[in-house]
């Protein structure tokens, strides 16, 4: 049986989620911040041979630091291979050899679409966004979409000011009509308050555990459409010994990770 | 044919307002000098693009320099969205620049479908997203959904780019614009090779016969090449592998100063119009925060093997 | 995971009867212990393609293992036609091979494509020769002309290809089959690539650390490799640079050997099937032709500079 | 005044013929034997800055031996570049970078198609032929090919058996419906006997000038087509003193270019 100590916090919960949804051999597409430290939970716990990639070229990084960009001068020296963005988007990522893609978004939707453009409308933004880099193509690529992000009702709206990224777009069978890839799409949606996986046949995303000290009621509550919830759902099992060990003794030594609390991870 | 030159005389020369200007870097090998200097020159009307644009693209749009730009990503990395692009679409300062937005796959591709003189290239992205509804300055022409003329699927294809002028930063190069690079890549290859004329800024000058030494680093060949600037130290804020890290105290500076316009303009007074070359920004940079900060962002030593191509 | 075995063991384990095999090289870095063990082995009714073939794939053909041939060109260079490739066209010896003809530029085009995730590539060759005229086992989807979305025009448009397995030979590679070479790459990265697994022969096996020293010359990564062989001498009677020569004389007695029916099998019947593997066969060839001429074809030293990715 | 010893072979005068139609800064395409020759001769007289490609993936090679092939060994060491053919084939040539290509082939037609694929039929070869390689692409694409080929009425026919590198097709008019390239096709074919261009109407290969030794007669006689002649059609130019000196005392001091007297080139 496992341990679970009880002084995580609440990012370090979202990184173990994302980390145990990881299978061993998997090809994971990283970004910064969240999705390393999943990717490196995963590979020092249950997935050794679990591989990562940086969409700016860079594959199976050994960094001595952790990452602040994709394209840090810290992934250079170590790593197996090192290209450019047609290497890793087009030949491993269109290639269609990447099993995990991690993405974040300012909004997300009940099918796992993202915005990451606008707020407001496009031509006439309220704020302007950074646009899709590398995150629509991963969402149209990957096998598994892991999708990060706050859980409130504007992060989590009924319906997106626009639409950078596809999860399911608008429901069955619209990722099959446009010829997208087969058996790609999100599979998860982790919050600060939940774990969300999305429904076979309807494709929208309900909720799968809750974070001990939320209730399905608050989730319900700070989401932005009427979310089901499983039949079986339950407390989301908080970090175990091992992956909390593996996050504060090997990736995050100096736990940057508590600056995602700042952000509202709590 | 040695084209050793100045920046000056490499932007003067051959960047013309309206000019369609591929610029490299991923914050790796940013040819940082090369910005300044198109801001330093007063250049009007271009047309910008690269994949995953970060704080040089920011300044040029703050400078005034950018009429267009093709996009798939701008922001300051860990100091969050860039604040010149926002003030420029959200309230049209200096002016509203035309933006026309593709991703960190297609962009790169459509830039290596110019360097190989395809019209066009068939990419998995954009679909099914309202990515596909906006139309920039390109209009119809952004991409065509097509039924494969093999299986009748849907498939979306994309133009090819072909800049006017690509400007890449190098770890080394000879005089003639044989460009050698090592580490991470971004879409500089292909960036450089599709463009009309390559302007190489580099770390070192190397001979001809360090080139051939190792021939298989070369990414773009001398015939390309219109201008060869030797220029260390010229991707700070970036890094360039081997040479530098990336200054993570000046991109913090370059945010909290972009954070207003007045700030903005002050950065630019201070880094870019009163420094009037690279040598005279490190000079300045070194004045300011010391050699002792200048020195911390050097590179450690630590080289690999050499091979041989001999038989 | 380490993935070091035998040829033996990686042809036989990875490769099937009707099998479409991709087999890289261009004289420099020709896997030609792998082909030998395809021989040996008595593999069935494969597709093989590579860009500008040679005696290796001729040997396939003289040796029965292939049913068809995506081609480009094949000869023996400097030797001339390519003899059993001619007497299976010309004469049904063993049996005719089908041929489906691309060129030097579309079919890495197509490797390319098939290695990027493309359903096709445009290219710009092929309009107006016969080449258009003949199709083979492609049959109407060896092409397709059509007009372009864009703007109308005429454009050719090629299938992207993915073999089944991709068969390469490099300078070296780590337990796992991260695959590193310098030096003459023909359609090699894009061949490997395309494929849906990867045999991966090397001169030397190196660690991961080394592999890390250097890692823009990887051209394949690890998680698409079966099997790593570390084969020293393989390319022969090609070269690997760094390694060792050509091997003219020995390209002589294939075109002498190859010119008759009886003197081809005489060939195989010393060179593979004598022989069980490729330490067995650098004994055969030290015995026949004595260690100096061995010596002979080992490269000079002559290395390059060593390069920091540091920061 | 040009000196003109008269020791020199046919195929040192072909070679100098071709390196003649090298411009400085000319980006060139070459294969093994005379392409070679010729653009080296080029690049030690008159164009001392064109550059050389083998389409294998090589620039600007600087071998110490002859190449015998585009993927000789002696190609590596010292070169400008090397990548690839998507390199050189895709970015170089097609990518619009390549002015001169050299060609050779079994039979060229007076359009200046060539035949390297098949004698007699397609599906019942009297003899194959190794096919396209470079060669339909470089003809193609190349701003100006350069064609190597004897003169008999057997290589130069009316009829092709087989057209496996386009020259001006069927004749004016074609390339340009076929959307290829604006300004490319082949500019010159080099004989044994003499030297042909192409109409700028009507597309068809001309006698521009007889070697020494030959007459438009015999010419006429070795072509398969009723040939046309220049109003002003002239002995071709010997080799000049510094052609044959770079020629045999840089480039092939062993003189192996002997070999294609053997081969018919007299």
């Amino acid at each position: 049986m496992n341990e679970h100590p009880n002084d995580y916090i609440k990012p370090e919960l979202m990184a173990c989620c994302g980390a145990r949804e990881i299978m061993d051999g998997d090809v994971v597409v990283v970004g910064t911040g969240f999705p390393t430290m999943s990717a490196n939970i995963a590979k020092h716990t249950h997935a050794p041979r679990a591989v990562l990639l940086q969409e700016s070229g860079v594959y199976d990084a050994r960094p001595r630091r952790p990452a602040l960009s994709v394209g840090d001068a810290c992934l250079n020296p170590g790593a197996a291979m090192i290209g450019g963005l047609v290497d890793v988007m087009g030949m491993f990522l269109q290639g269609g050899w990447v099993d995990v893609g991690f993405l974040s978004g300012s909004q997300v939707d009940r099918f796992g679409n993202i915005n990451t453009t606008c707020i407001g409308s496009y031509d006439q933004p309220k704020s302007r966004l950074p646009g899709s880099g590398g995150a629509n193509p991963i969402g149209a690529l990957a096998k598994r979409g892991l999708i990060i992000v706050q859980h409130d009702p504007r992060r989590l709206p009924a319906r997106l000011d626009f639409i950078t990224t596809p999860g399911y777009i608008d429901g069955p069978g619209a990722r099959e009509k446009l010829n997208m890839p087969p058996e790609t799409g999100p599979s998860i949606i982790v919050t600060n308050k939940a774990v969300l996986r999305f429904d076979p046949d309807t494709k929208e995303a309900f909720v799968a555990s809750y974070h001990p000290g939320h209730t399905i009621d608050e989730i319900r509550r700070s989401t932005g459409w009427n979310i089901q919830v499983a039949d079986d759902v339950h407390e989301t099992e908080p970090p175990r010994v091992e992956e909390l060990s593996a996050l504060r003794n090997i990736l995050d030594p100096h736990r940057m990770i508590k600056i995602y609390e700042g952000k509202g991870y709590v | 044919m040695n084209k050793v030159t100045t920046m000056q005389k490499a932007v003067a020369e051959n960047i013309h307002d309206g000019n369609f200007v591929y610029i490299g870097g991923y914050i790796c090998r940013t040819p940082f000098s090369a910005v300044h200097e198109l801001i330093r020159q007063g250049k009007k009307d271009l047309t910008i693009t690269r994949s995953n644009a970060a704080d040089d693209f920011d300044m040029l749009i703050g400078a005034g320099v950018v009429k267009r730009f093709i996009s798939t990503f701008i922001s300051l990395g860990v100091y969050g969205l860039a604040r010149c692009y926002r003030r420029s679409l959200e309230k049209g300062i200096p002016h509203i620049i035309e933006v026309e937005e593709y991703t960190n796959l297609s962009l790169p591709m459509m830039l290596m479908a110019g360097a190989m003189g395809m019209p066009f290239i068939p990419v998995k992205d954009l679909l099914g997203t309202d990515l596909m509804k906006i139309k920039g300055f390109l209009g119809e022409s952004k991409y065509k959904l097509i039924d494969s003329p093999f299986d009748g699927k849907p498939v979306l294809i994309v133009p090819a780019l072909n800049p006017d002028v690509g400007i890449i930063h190098v770890q080394q190069a000879d005089e003639n614009g044989n460009a050698q690079i090592w580490g991470i890549g971004g879409d500089c290859k292909y960036g450089a090779n599709a463009s009309k004329k390559v302007i190489v800024s580099c770390e070192r000058i190397v001979s001809r016969e360090m080139i051939g030494k190792d021939p298989s680093r070369t990414i773009v060949p001398d015939f390309k090449v219109v201008a060869v600037v030797e220029e260390p130290f010229a991707s700070h804020p970036g890094y360039t592998p081997g040479f530098y890290d990336q200054d993570f105290g000046f991109g913090y500076l370059y945010k909290e100063a972009s954070s207003t316009e007045e700030g903005f303009h002050a950065f630019l007074k201070e880094w870019v119009h009163d420094v009037p070359d690279r040598a005279a920004y490190i000079q300045h940079f070194i004045d300011r925060f010391g050699y002792a900060a200048y020195k911390k962002l050097q590179a450690k030593f630590d080289y690999g093997y050499p091979v041989s191509y001999e038989y």
